[in-house]
């Protein structure tokens, strides 16, 4: 079953990298595929249930531009701190509380937070995550736990659960 | 010139300024981690900037579409590097600067 | 714990067939695009690399696959000598004859031999370069 | 149009010396391996300039290929520096 969907994927990758439909492409496209799908699908391991319904997809686009407003308003956030004479940065490591199960969506969450306002994820234990973030605004645990990944947990979570 | 072009290279531009902003910030800020911060954020959405004004400079054909597919490459691979190269650092035994006010990851590494 | 961590195994998964992908398709599209057999080749034992970086190198079965990438790194050194050599008994007395007939320039199947050779010899790079990296770490295990 | 992209490609170029200037300077070996990192990715967008004024397809293959092998080498100085062996 996962080795059917790698290779669906895989075959549609070879389309657009290619881009063009001549049968000669497909065929070599197609065998290149069920190489790749014999070497390295034992270490796809995703639930693909999930691949199927639709309302995961618009969830997706929804976090898609959430994702991108936030991105743009951290880059401007950190160049002020960069051009700014005195450098207003108090740097720290916190510990942040996930609420995410599956591991994809903590790996996501993880890469979400390494693109946002002044924070970029160390290491994943268990179910915590540690942040190094370059302006500490409060020492309490939870107004710092809502304030880093509150905002992305909630589509993350009718995305991925 | 008309409007594709021109967005295209307003793109272009803004891409270029982030791209300054996160060298500059590689070079003034005072420890790895700050350094790790501004220059994986910065740079890492210029690029992606560059890279999506070829899409709308020439619209869906190959070289549009290889752009696109280059955009999440990029953002997984430089995003987990940086994560590497933090984890790392801290293994390596590096402090964290003099500024810094908080540290809890000290106690899961004793 | 084996491996690195959690996060990088996680993305690992994610890139790492997409990766051996983008060498496939480098290597057929050699007589088209730069690149060819050895950028290929290359790009592809970064495939590896990477799950043997991110598992540890008891994911691949160590030893048996440095043996195989060993055997196969001769066979298509010793298929690119056959074909060499089918060309200098074919058309001529010519060694490294292209003897197929080409096709329309641009098609994906055209030049004739040329795309063989760059399948042959990017297999040949991609297992030398893993025999190499796999050399490499064994002889760091043993020397401790 | 193309002016302004023959000027935009000489700064991208130019913050390549950012990235020299901390691999020189570095104190630590992190500092220097952060540079290098950072470097792969600005040739990446100077890959995408170059595709956009000439209009060559195959410009982007290199960059795509630039950000692979960009990110196993870091992966692999990230795995060096935190004091494990390669294969462990």
């Amino acid at each position: 079953m996962r080795y059917v969907a790698l290779f669906i994927i895989l075959l549609l990758f070879w389309l657009l990298i290619t881009f063009s439909l001549t049968i000669e492409n497909v065929i070599v496209g197609a065998v290149a595929a069920l190489l790749t799908t014999a070497l390295f699908g034992k270490f796809f391991r995703h639930n693909l249930i999930k691949f199927l319904q639709p309302q995961r997809y618009f969830w997706a686009l929804v976090y898609l531009f959430v994702f991108t407003w936030e991105c743009v308003k951290a880059n401007f956030d950190v160049a002020y701190r960069v051009i700014h004479p005195a450098m207003p940065i108090k740097p720290g490591i916190v510990r942040v509380k996930l609420n995410l199960k599956t591991e994809i969506g903590k790996t996501i969450l993880a890469n979400s937070i390494t693109m946002t306002p002044g924070t970029i994820s160390v290491d994943l234990i268990d179910d915590e995550l540690y942040v190094h973030w370059i302006y500490v605004s409060s020492m309490d645990p939870e107004v710092y736990s809502q304030k880093i990944a509150g905002r992305f947990e909630n589509y993350i979570k009718k995305i991925f659960e | 010139m008309n409007l594709a072009e021109t967005i295209s290279l307003i793109l272009i531009i803004i891409g270029v300024l982030f791209n300054l902003f996160g060298a500059i910030g590689l070079v003034r800020l005072p420890d790895v981690y700050n350094r790790l911060q501004s220059a994986t954020k910065c740079v890492t959405l210029g690029t992606c900037s560059i890279l999506l004004s070829l899409l709308i400079r020439f619209g869906f054909i190959d070289i549009g579409v290889k752009a696109l597919i280059a955009i999440p490459i990029l953002f997984f691979a430089s995003t987990v590097g940086a994560h590497a190269l933090a984890r790392g650092a801290y293994k390596n035994g590096i402090e964290l600067g003099g500024k810094s006010v908080k540290d809890d990851y000290k106690e899961v590494e004793s | 714990m084996n491996g690195m961590s959690r996060i990088v195994k996680k993305v690992t998964q994610l890139l790492v067939s997409i990766i051996f992908m983008y060498g496939v398709y480098i290597v057929t599209h050699g007589h088209l695009t730069p690149g060819g057999g050895f950028a290929g080749g290359a790009i592809i034992v970064g495939a590896f690399a990477l799950i043997i970086l991110a598992y540890g190198s008891d994911a691949l079965k160590l030893h048996k696959e440095e043996a195989g990438s060993s055997a196969s790194e001769s066979l298509s050194i010793l298929m690119v000598l056959i074909l060499a050599v089918i060309g200098f008994f074919v058309g001529g007395m010519v060694f490294f004859n292209n003897y197929l007939p080409t096709g329309v320039v641009g098609e994906l199947i055209s030049a004739g031999t040329v795309p063989l050779y760059n399948i042959f010899i990017g297999m040949e790079v991609a297992a030398a370069l893993l025999t190499i990296f796999i050399a490499l770490v064994i002889f760091k295990e043993e020397s401790k | 149009m193309s002016d302004w992209l023959q000027i935009l490609l000489y700064i991208q170029i130019g913050l390549v010396v950012f990235c020299l200037i901390r691999v020189i300077k570095g104190p630590t070996v992190a500092d220097r391996m952060v540079g290098i990192d950072i470097f792969g990715v600005l040739v990446v967008g100077i890959c995408a300039i170059l595709a956009i004024q000439t209009g060559k397809t195959f410009i982007i293959d290199i960059g795509i290929a630039w950000i692979i092998l960009s990110f196993i080498g870091t992966l692999t100085l990230a795995k060096y520096l935190s004091g494990k062996n390669l294969n462990e």
